[in-house]
């Protein structure tokens, strides 16, 4: 019986894969769960497309300041050693290659690494951008963390993205509730998987061909 | 003598040109000079370009801007926001233009517009829609999209400090596009919550110096 | 009989054309005269392009500093109002037409206004360019400085420069030990001469073909 | 934990391999790492391109590199300054290679490589000497020469201040290439006269993030 990982157990996978001492950008959405699960042993310096270094974690209630706020403009603080540049020194901290993780969600991930996560449709909503094509073309490494699937059951990993591009090529490693997959030559190698889930279940969910390491691990669900 | 301060708003804004590009600090609610964009709707200029990182939400600001008609086109990184209901109206009514830009992009071509380039070479967006259209090369092994300088006729933007040579310092992240924009504009005009004496700045710690800046008006801290 | 201008005469000739509040830049050489002779009556900012606004005089002796020194390598001071940048933004000021005024000495004039002030010969001594090029093509104004012919009377203003170029077409106007010359569509024009001077003498020390002004002043000599 | 800071200069520039592109700052005496260019010439990395405003001049930091024949190739902006002597002897005898580059496209190709991009145009240099061989393109109307990013394997910096995650201020004028050159560099070693605690630096007002920075090693003030 398939039983997936809890956005949050997701998100302690992803924060064991993440360095003391990184500089790490997370994306809005369910990438931002990362910061409140790494562990106090490992100090990370948290990135803002919006020109910040050093964000620490939301203010207590009554002390927000509106103009301390990420990039999904909520409130954050800033952590002692933190700095504030202006937007254009943010892209070069992205673009540059400075930002050691960025951990990004997803619509679709393809085989050979190419990310989509900014539009479905381009015909009924006004198309936005953002920071996600900086943030996927420029840092070192770019990890996904998304559902396996869409709510409606359809997969997200696919032979090839059917929704426009954020960047070709880009994505190192994907983390779903099911599975912790590396973009390689030959395609998604399945290293870890949730407990219970056999090969040939995680295979009818996943639209590209997955080739598993030879010691794929079980997934820790909490 | 240098005395780059103007007694009010209307002074501020006067004499921005019908068609004008305009270009509008702040990301999210954070470092938008609310109280120039509400000036230059007094002001009446239209058939305006803005450029700016989100359409505006609710009824103030870029939105009234939008609601009244006044902005023939958008150009920006994240127009579909939450409130950005004007801009969805009009969008989808086709009466107002949309040229959406990666965020990163659109910082670096104010910049190269403020420094006097003729464009570059940016690895963001490469292989997606928003290259469609532009010269695509492959420098290092990686297409590169070629980007136009995009220089403004007026900077509007939001600053802390300044002094009356026009020397300005920012509060966190409200500093976001504001140095870069100043740069960029043939008018650069600053709001600030306060004026300081000639001196009073750190020469080591001003981040726009003057030289971008043509005109300062205070306005209380909202 | 030819009575030319000393080279203080000259600046103060040069110092004139800068109005109250501009942002100017001087080049190694006879240009630094000019910062001498500005009256008290006009606030100017002076830029170097080592990352310095709002240059004051020299120190009093034994209050060098020698991080505080400008394009030439001289100590220099900070006013109330200056501000400290790094090397990449000083260049944005100057290409990106932030200095209202490049005052720079020169090897050669062309009447189409083309520069030569970098090497007159590149085989036996290195060649150096530092910053000429980027101060030729940037300022909203480029005012040359220089004497009116060679050390051995050999013409600099010319129909075309034979020393190598610095930049094309960007002189608007030279200040010589003779004449005052501006740059236009004809040529060189003459708009002022040093008291004594006849057309005849003037054209037979310049290479170039000149054109008079129909109101030809006569040079203050001192 | 995050600490920046090593014990010693040998350890500051520990690993540099020979062949290195070695980013190198200051600008005349004002603002050069020499510690870390002595600790470099004790080292021994030989067949380095050294990348610098200036050539050296005396016996001391990058003339020291140049006598030892340390320097394969120097690419810079003002090579034959006043006691440039050992640069002038070698390049006459074909012992050294220069690319020489306008002051504001050394500083700009650095940039551009710690943004990220993949070149720029830039009026600079149009219709000279140093445009030969390059790709020039006209743009609005006036000729602009095709630049290429400009990386270092190390970049050797001086600044100010420091803590231990590797923010920095910088000290005047000294300021100058500092901050460019960290951002370009894989490894970016700096000196500093003083440490101070996580926190003491004003947000605000640091210069370079940390993320730029590799190594800091203090050095007394001399």
């Amino acid at each position: 019986m398939i039983d997936p990982l809890s956005d949050v157990a997701v998100a302690r996978r992803v924060a064991r894969d993440i360095p003391d001492g990184a500089y790490v950008n997370l994306g809005i959405g369910m990438p931002i769960l990362v910061g409140d699960v790494v562990g106090p042993d490992k100090e990370i310096v948290y990135h803002s497309e919006n020109g910040i270094l050093g964000m620490g974690p939301a203010p207590a209630p009554g002390e927000e300041d509106r103009e301390l706020i990420n990039a999904g403009k909520q409130p954050v603080t800033l952590l002692p050693g933190g700095s504030y540049f202006h937007h254009t020194d943010a892209f070069v901290m992205m673009r540059g290659g400075h930002i050691d993780i960025s951990v990004l969600g997803a619509f679709q991930v393809s085989e050979g690494g190419d990310l989509a996560n900014w539009i479905t449709d381009v015909a009924t909503m006004p198309p936005a951008v953002g920071g996600a094509m900086d943030l996927a073309v420029g840092a070192r490494r770019v990890l996904v963390m998304t559902t396996h699937t869409t709510r409606d059951g359809r997969p997200k990993l696919l032979p090839r993205c059917t929704y426009p591009l954020t960047a070709a090529g880009v994505v190192d490693r994907v983390y779903t509730d099911l599975a912790v997959l590396d973009v390689g030559p030959v395609g998604f190698v399945v290293r870890e998987m949730a407990p219970g889930l056999t090969r040939t279940e995680l295979q009818s969910v996943t639209a590209a061909r997955l080739t598993f390491a030879d010691d794929v691990v079980e997934l820790d669900p909490h | 003598m240098i005395d780059k301060r103007v007694a009010s708003l209307a002074d501020a804004v006067a004499g921005i040109s019908d068609g004008a590009t305009v270009l509008v600090g702040g990301f999210g609610d954070s470092g938008v000079p609310v109280e120039l964009v509400h000036a230059l709707l007094d002001q009446g200029a239209r058939d305006l370009t803005v450029v700016t990182n989100n359409a505006g939400a609710g009824e103030g600001d870029v939105a009234a801007l939008i609601r009244e008609r006044r902005v023939r086109t958008i150009v920006c990184s994240y127009p579909r926001s939450m409130g950005s209901i004007w801009f969805e109206e009009l969008w989808r009514a086709g009466e107002i233009g949309l040229e959406l830009v990666p965020q990163g992009t659109l910082s670096e071509r104010m910049r190269a517009a403020g420094a006097g380039l003729g464009g570059f070479f940016t690895p963001t967006g490469a292989d997606t829609l928003l290259a469609e259209g532009k010269e695509v090369r492959t420098i290092g092994g990686r297409p590169h999209v070629f980007e136009h300088p995009l220089p403004g006729d007026v900077a509007l933007v939001k600053a802390h400090r300044a002094d009356r040579w026009g020397n300005l310092v920012y509060r966190k992240a409200a500093r976001n596009y504001g140095p870069t924009m100043a740069t960029a504009a043939t008018l650069t005009v600053v709001q600030v919550e306060e004026f300081v004496e000639l001196g009073d700045l750190d020469p080591e710690a001003v981040v726009t110096p003057g030289i971008f800046v043509d005109r300062v008006v205070q306005v209380a801290a909202s």
